[in-house]
């Protein structure tokens, strides 16, 4: 809950409802839901998400997935805020608890003076805890009787839904319409059944027990009309948007809904996303397609990605425009496939042999997703070369809302340049862009190309001589670094000088921006930074660190040999200079805003 | 573009317009007699030159596509198919081929071959055999013949070999045929045979490595007097004699012809017509297109959002 | 030829032989031979590199291998000296050459005053040129009159030893020995052949033509008994003595002769190396033979490097035990097969995805191919880890002479441990070393253990806690950090305390050095230091640092988007030094003395 | 080791000693009995439980080594073959098994399944097909049946499936069988042959995925009336019905089975002996023994040094 209740909060204000309890207003609410994954708690979870876009609510979600094949236990947390949302929130203003074993793991989760609703089928609190309120909900037999025999306990999460709906007096009339489009499709039985669990829990009248109820705000400014999705989707119809329609990959958590998402889309869109018989074949047969004139694009997540190298390789060696997706989930090797980590930085730059400048973006937020998918596009075809795009498991499956994006300004149309070229034409001039001619093209000069990953001259013909060498790695390095000419000037949030400046890449922004804040608030000096360009650097960061006496890099990647994170140590290794500092960790979880504070503290003292 | 020439009338192909540079290939090399039977096939033909790619991973044969004046690509090792695949599946107007060796497709590759033989992508791919690493200066092959002595096998080769045939028609290769580079006739019918075929047309060619092979064909060599024994293709003809002739169509006779014993047979192993990827995922793209309509990039992801909110 | 000969040499002193010309002690001399590859100039080098070692002279040579199939233009360069041999030779004190391409490519190649001698049946030569000395033999002629018609002119070759021999005078019965060994062989007709040839190439007074003849002088320090071979057979020998016995792998250049030779040799020693499908094959296989309880081991070069990536990451969570060879070529991709680079450095360090610590270390030259191997060997079972050794193309195909190494001191005899483990086993003890219970072992608990490359606990089982998470990475990585407390010390060679230090790792230390040496001779106070531990790196480093004014570090790789080269960037990124300051090229060539000498004057002004 | 307890009675292998971890499978998946017959073959051929190791590579069947009680490695996707033929070829001591999906195997995979066969490496596979990639919750496998709709296949499936029969015929692998996950009998007595049999033995079990998958076998489905039929074995007894019944050592034979329409027949499809890998590689190392003799290290080095002076 926002700062303005930081108490479960009683309003003096007069009860509207007629109900019989009190009701207060907040703007702000961190809702944990624990019980198993078959529940369909996500269900819950992605309904309020959906409201909040729907009724200019911020809203994050955090979720975690069961290490069983299908079913275990999980938790699913939405974060509702009238104003800014950065954070899935450090601790719950409220729990639900399903079994005894969701209350037992997450009672700790949740604030002093945080509310648990239980289900007191399952569950027997431990009442001497004055730390937090418990009230006792008989969510199984409520649903039972509901419901009646055959659906056994299925419904649960409908009715909690409705329990929640009138905890924090949202909008049923929305709800109602987010349920129908939801269900029906499934068939009007299953509907029927849904708005029955839903009326059940809506009243029930959970607010008479507990005394208060909430009255979560809507936000003042931006529309209602925010859509509501996951950084996958978003990626994936950025990707679209800018303008990729051919791409191949394999499955692999995190990253397989990106893939899905683009198998089911692209045939609107006339393109076509192959599943291939692995990663090697996947990024393969991604580069003919970009061979093939096309701007194609592949993905993976770690094990994936690692299997992508040789070939990028070649894509970097040829100058084809690619764009490679890894959503990264804890390493090493299989590590922890449904966790967070930025752990792949190093490898995006350094993972294939031989020196292979690559272009290296990092979204985020879930909005960003879809504007950094389309900035790699842009700049795949700009220069030609593969584009990483670095989400996380934390992005790929948050929900947010955002502001439709202006697709008028951003969506680019792809085309195929099968106009017959001039006698002079060379792909790779010294000085210049490289410019393909895909097969199909006539060349009026009677000379066909042949494309290659041997060192070649600027014809494409291999050519080993040290100069030619030399002349074509200047060649494909200078593309590269020439890129940041053109970049946005980084934005610092806070002043634009003092002492510290918190600085991170990726997912980590809304934690660091968060705890920017807080830090602020306290009459602090700091600032913050996310820098979205990883490779190259912004060429303005050297004047931005100048004005503070530390930066200090945040993110959820190892120490290394010698006490720093992945993008400290490229920027310690560009800038040389001491004052660059890390905080890292790598325990599958996104920083919480006081763990940041924290840590920082410990190193500057 | 504006210096571009202007569209003319459509040249013929020769052989001379599709030769670029000499071959870095040894003197006597089989790979010489392929890449002529390849001119040759694509002169009777007549493909137009710019719709043709050749494409390889690495390897002697691999060197293919410098050889060739059209659109090329020399890629990694093992890898030509998966890239000709996206190539074939993203640009339906084009006439693509891969080039390799046995070890580039049956070793490090072997397992994109099936993969592209199953899904049937419309591609020619020619594989020159002969038994043996070249490029890397003598290694065992996976067709390395039982007992062959190599630089990773000094005692001889310990492994069993496998068996190409079995491995195209096991596949689901749509087109399958075996011929010998030194039978350049028989090369190009089979070459012609494969192109005209719509799907994924797979050739073996034995192609003898003069440097770390040499008759390596002795037994059955067609040169030396050894057998090259053509396959008959049933004439559906109602003879006695049709009887006892191949039947192309059918895949376990493929098998049997395939389990012979060496040298073995040479021709078209199996043919069968079966849809290609290529128009399977268009059908997907029309259907949707029917349904959705003409819409713009913009339209389409509207309402993909209004979807979501 | 050294510095007491700096032109060609007329002594003083009489003549010993009974030729018709004079005599002159020199104690250096860098001999070209250029022609076709098919002409077996390779053997004229191999066997001079012989003889070195027979014969207290050092030696270094140098190759280059056609981009034709078989055949083609190609070179080979012999360093002959008495005293140290530190680089193949800037320029050639003399070149023989066979076919007009050979004269015309390589003649710039001659220093002023250099010789060149050319096959007058084949080459015109530039007589307007008179900053070098011609002397015209017809060696083809002279060879096809000795042997023959049929052998045509095979036997040139083995002419020109000859010519060699009496021109330098040297021990002809120590070669007639090498050739007989050599050629017995193939036959008495072939041995007879070459015999002839050699007779034909020595009694053809080269001297006499030139006005003289020259002493190369045998070396006074150690035994006559050096051995004579090149870095692929030092390493793979390294690496028995060390203790693999296992191992598997797939050919690539220039990678093969290093599996080659372990094939031959393992069974020797009761040991299998295999040949598989593909380079994922091959680590996979290797590390199977590690779980199994052996030391193993796999390699490759570039491409196949890349293709290992995911594996290796395994073998840095399971901690398996494992040497990685890489012998660096010309990248990116295909890049220059048979070039030499040093650009998989932090390929090696960051190729996997996740943090995977590992250790890399890289040989300094042919004799360190065999110390770092047994040194690989040491630490992978240590540590339990993926051990890099970073060689190149040119260390692997270049023949130095070196001492026999000390066997008894440093032979490891591989051992199964197969001893039942008590009830208290942990393969992860949190504190403590890795210690594998491999297949086979009993379990006096009941309990047996599986190996994974999921997060686990100290006893391996899956475990994606997040406190687990980070205690087990923060084992992974101490213990590889761990590793530098009990480096040997860093030699610095000149002084420890000057201006300039010339840093460099693997094969450019010939060159660094001798640039050293010549900075010195000119009063310039230089020093310099090879790290043969590249991961984790030596902890005096930053002492050593303290001492010079600037650090600039040698390497054979590209500068980077921000003028730094790879092991540059690591030492930046770590001591965030701006003094540390980077000499890079990517020509394919090793690193001239001249060109490492003016480089550093030109980033030092 | 001082603290090792000493070596005792050899224990009577039970089920209960192999039991380990409960299976995070979902209730009611077709791996759970897969398990259970591999536990009760085990115990019935009294393997000593330390000579067992068991390697899976990643999927939901690939967690089986988690649940069994001896030595296992759990490893990365793919490439379980040549890990377990790395453990093989260096521990002939050991008894070794590879288990896996439809996806591990015929996709990723599919590659060194080939090779290993070929080679013959002396070990036990075991494919658990549930036509469905289904730790990754319902991507299109290469064994998925055309139209089978999956989250990368919204609108059915559209690329052939492979014929993992005809894939195990040709491979090249000595002992081929394909059973059913509710066939517990049936599947022990594959189990047990596969086991006993020397060389590289595969054993395809059809598993169903209740999740994502369920009644995938409908279509003769034993359990709900469908059909299971067992292959007959040559008896070998000159009766007339045996002219009819299956030669398992006859290669065309068993390519003939493969080809058998859906939903085929189960039993052993082919078994053949072949010197494994492990014995002729171990035959040259005989052989380079008994030349050389008992050499130390360090004098086989010496003596390689020595010719290089
Ligand atoms: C990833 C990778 N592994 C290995 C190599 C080295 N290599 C190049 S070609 C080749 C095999 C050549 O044999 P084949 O495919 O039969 O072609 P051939 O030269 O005989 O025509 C190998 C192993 C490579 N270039 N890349
Ligand atoms: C290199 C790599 N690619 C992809 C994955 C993701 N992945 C895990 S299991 C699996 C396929 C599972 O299908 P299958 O092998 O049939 O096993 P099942 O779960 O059906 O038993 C995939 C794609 C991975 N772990 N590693
Ligand atoms: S090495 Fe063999 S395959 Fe290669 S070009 Fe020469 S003859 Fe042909
Ligand atoms: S998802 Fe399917 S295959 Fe996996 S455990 Fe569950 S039922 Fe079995
Ligand atoms: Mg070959
Ligand atoms: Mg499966």
């Amino acid at each position: 809950m926002s700062a303005t209740a930081t108490s479960a909060p009683k309003s003096d204000a007069d009860d509207p409802t007629d109900s019989n309890h009190s009701s207060g207003d907040i703007t702000d609410a961190v809702i944990r839901f624990a019980g198993n994954s078959q529940d369909g708690i996500q269900t819950i979870g992605g309904f309020l998400a959906k409201l909040a876009g729907r009724s200019a609510r911020e809203v994050m979600t955090y979720m975690t997935i069961p290490s069983t094949i299908s079913g275990g236990a999980s938790i699913f947390q939405v974060h509702l805020a009238s104003g800014e949302v950065l954070s899935s929130g450090d601790e719950a203003d409220f729990l639900f608890a399903f079994y005894q074993h969701s209350y037992d793991a997450h009672l700790s989760s949740l604030r002093d003076g945080g509310i648990c609703i239980y289900d007191s089928d399952h569950v027997t609190p431990d009442t001497n805890d004055k730390r937090v309120r418990h009230v006792g909900v008989p969510i199984t037999s409520i649903t039972v009787e509901a419901l009646g025999g055959t659906a056994r306990d299925r419904g649960k999460n409908i009715l909690v839904l409705g329990l929640v709906t009138a905890l924090f007096q949202l909008d049923r009339t929305k709800l109602v319409t987010l349920i129908e489009g939801q269900f029906k499709r499934k068939g009007d039985d299953i509907l029927r059944n849904a708005m029955v669990a839903f009326d059940a829990g809506y009243a029930y009248q959970v607010g008479d027990l507990l005394g208060e109820s909430f009255n979560l705000k809507t936000g003042e400014s931006s529309g209602a009309d925010h859509v509501t999705t996951d950084g996958n989707t978003a990626l994936a119809l950025g990707l679209i948007a800018g303008g990729v329609r051919f791409g191949a990959a394999y499955p692999i958590t995190p990253w397989t809904t990106v893939m899905e998402h683009l198998r089911s889309e692209l045939p609107k869109h006339g393109g076509l996303f192959v599943q291939t018989e692995d990663e090697l074949a996947a990024v393969t047969m991604a580069l003919g397609m970009a061979y093939a004139g096309h701007l194609s694009m592949t993905g993976s997540s770690g094990p994936g990605i690692s299997l992508k190298m040789e070939a990028l390789g070649y894509g970097t060696m040829a100058e084809l425009p690619l764009v490679v997706v890894n959503v990264q989930r804890g390493g090493p090797s299989t590590g922890l496939p449904t966790s967070v980590e930025q752990s792949d930085l190093l490898q995006a730059l350094y993972g294939s042999h031989g020196d292979t400048p690559r272009v290296v973006l990092a979204p985020i937020n879930v909005e960003d997703c879809f504007h950094t998918a389309v900035e790699a596009c842009r700049l795949a075809k700009k220069c030609s070369a593969p584009v990483f795009i670095l989400s996380d498991q934390a992005l790929a499956t948050r929900i947010e809302a955002f502001p439709e994006p202006d697709f008028e300004s951003l969506v680019v149309e792809p085309e195929l340049a099968l106009e017959t070229r001039p006698e002079d034409f060379v792909p790779y001039p010294l000085e210049g862009e490289t410019r393909h001619a895909p097969p199909g093209t006539k060349m009026a000069g009677g000379k066909y190309p042949v494309v290659t990953g041997l060192e070649h001259d600027a014809w494409g013909h291999p050519n080993g001589s040290p100069e030619m060498h030399q002349l074509m790695m200047d060649r494909r390095r200078d593309k590269i670094s020439k890129l940041a000419e053109d970049y946005p000037a980084c934005e610092v949030f806070g002043d634009d000088s003092g002492d510290v400046l918190l600085l991170g890449w990726g997912s980590t922004w809304g934690p660091i921006r968060e705890a920017t804040i807080r830090a602020r608030d306290k009459g602090l000096s700091y600032s913050c930074l996310s820098v979205r360009y990883l490779n190259p650097l912004p060429n303005d960061l050297a004047d931005i660190f100048d004005k503070f006496k530390h930066v200090v890099v945040i993110e959820m990647n190892d120490k290394g040999m010698y006490g720093f994170g992945q993008f400290a140590t490229l920027l310690r290794a560009r800038y040389a200079n001491p004052k660059i500092v890390s905080v890292t960790k790598t325990d599958g979880l996104t920083f919480k805003i006081k763990e940041i504070l924290q840590r920082v503290e410990d190193i500057l003292s | 573009m504006a210096s571009a020439t202007p569209a003319a009338e459509p040249e013929k192909l020769t052989k001379k317009a599709l030769t670029a540079d000499h071959p870095t290939w040894c003197p006597g090399c089989g790979d010489f007699a392929v890449l002529a039977s390849f001119y040759k096939t694509l002169e009777k033909l007549q493909i137009p030159q710019e719709k043709i790619v050749t494409i390889a991973g690495i390897g002697c044969s691999s060197r293919f596509p410098y050889f060739v004046n059209s659109h090329g690509l020399h890629f990694i090792h093992g890898r030509a198919l998966p890239l000709a695949s996206g190539v074939s599946l993203s640009r339906p107007d084009l006439h693509v081929f891969a080039f390799g060796g046995d070890g580039d497709g049956y070793s490090i590759g072997g397992n994109h071959l099936d993969h592209a033989a199953r899904k049937n992508i419309n591609l020619t791919y020619v594989i020159m055999d002969n038994f043996v690493y070249g490029l890397t200066k003598k290694q065992t092959s996976p067709t390395s013949p039982l007992g062959f002595k190599t630089k990773t096998d000094p005692t001889g080769a310990i492994d069993q070999p496998i068996n190409p045939m079995k491995k195209l028609v096991y596949g689901g290769a749509t087109f399958v045929a075996r011929t010998h580079a030194t039978q350049v006739k028989h090369m190009m019918a089979m070459f012609e045979r494969a192109i005209k075929h719509e799907g994924f047309s797979v050739i073996e060619v034995q192609s003898e490595c003069v440097i770390f092979y040499p008759g390596a064909f002795d037994e059955g060599n067609p040169r030396k007097g050894g057998e090259f024994t053509i396959i008959e293709e049933k004439k559906w003809d109602g003879t006695p004699e049709d009887e006892t002739r191949h039947d192309v169509s059918d895949n376990s006779a493929a098998f049997a012809l395939a389990n012979e014993e060496w040298p073995g047979r040479f021709g078209v192993y199996y043919e069968t017509d079966r849809p290609t990827k290529n128009k399977l995922e268009q059908r997907w793209i029309d259907e949707t297109k029917s349904k959705i309509g003409d819409a713009s990039t913009t339209d389409l992801l509207k309402k993909r959002f209004d979807a979501m909110k």
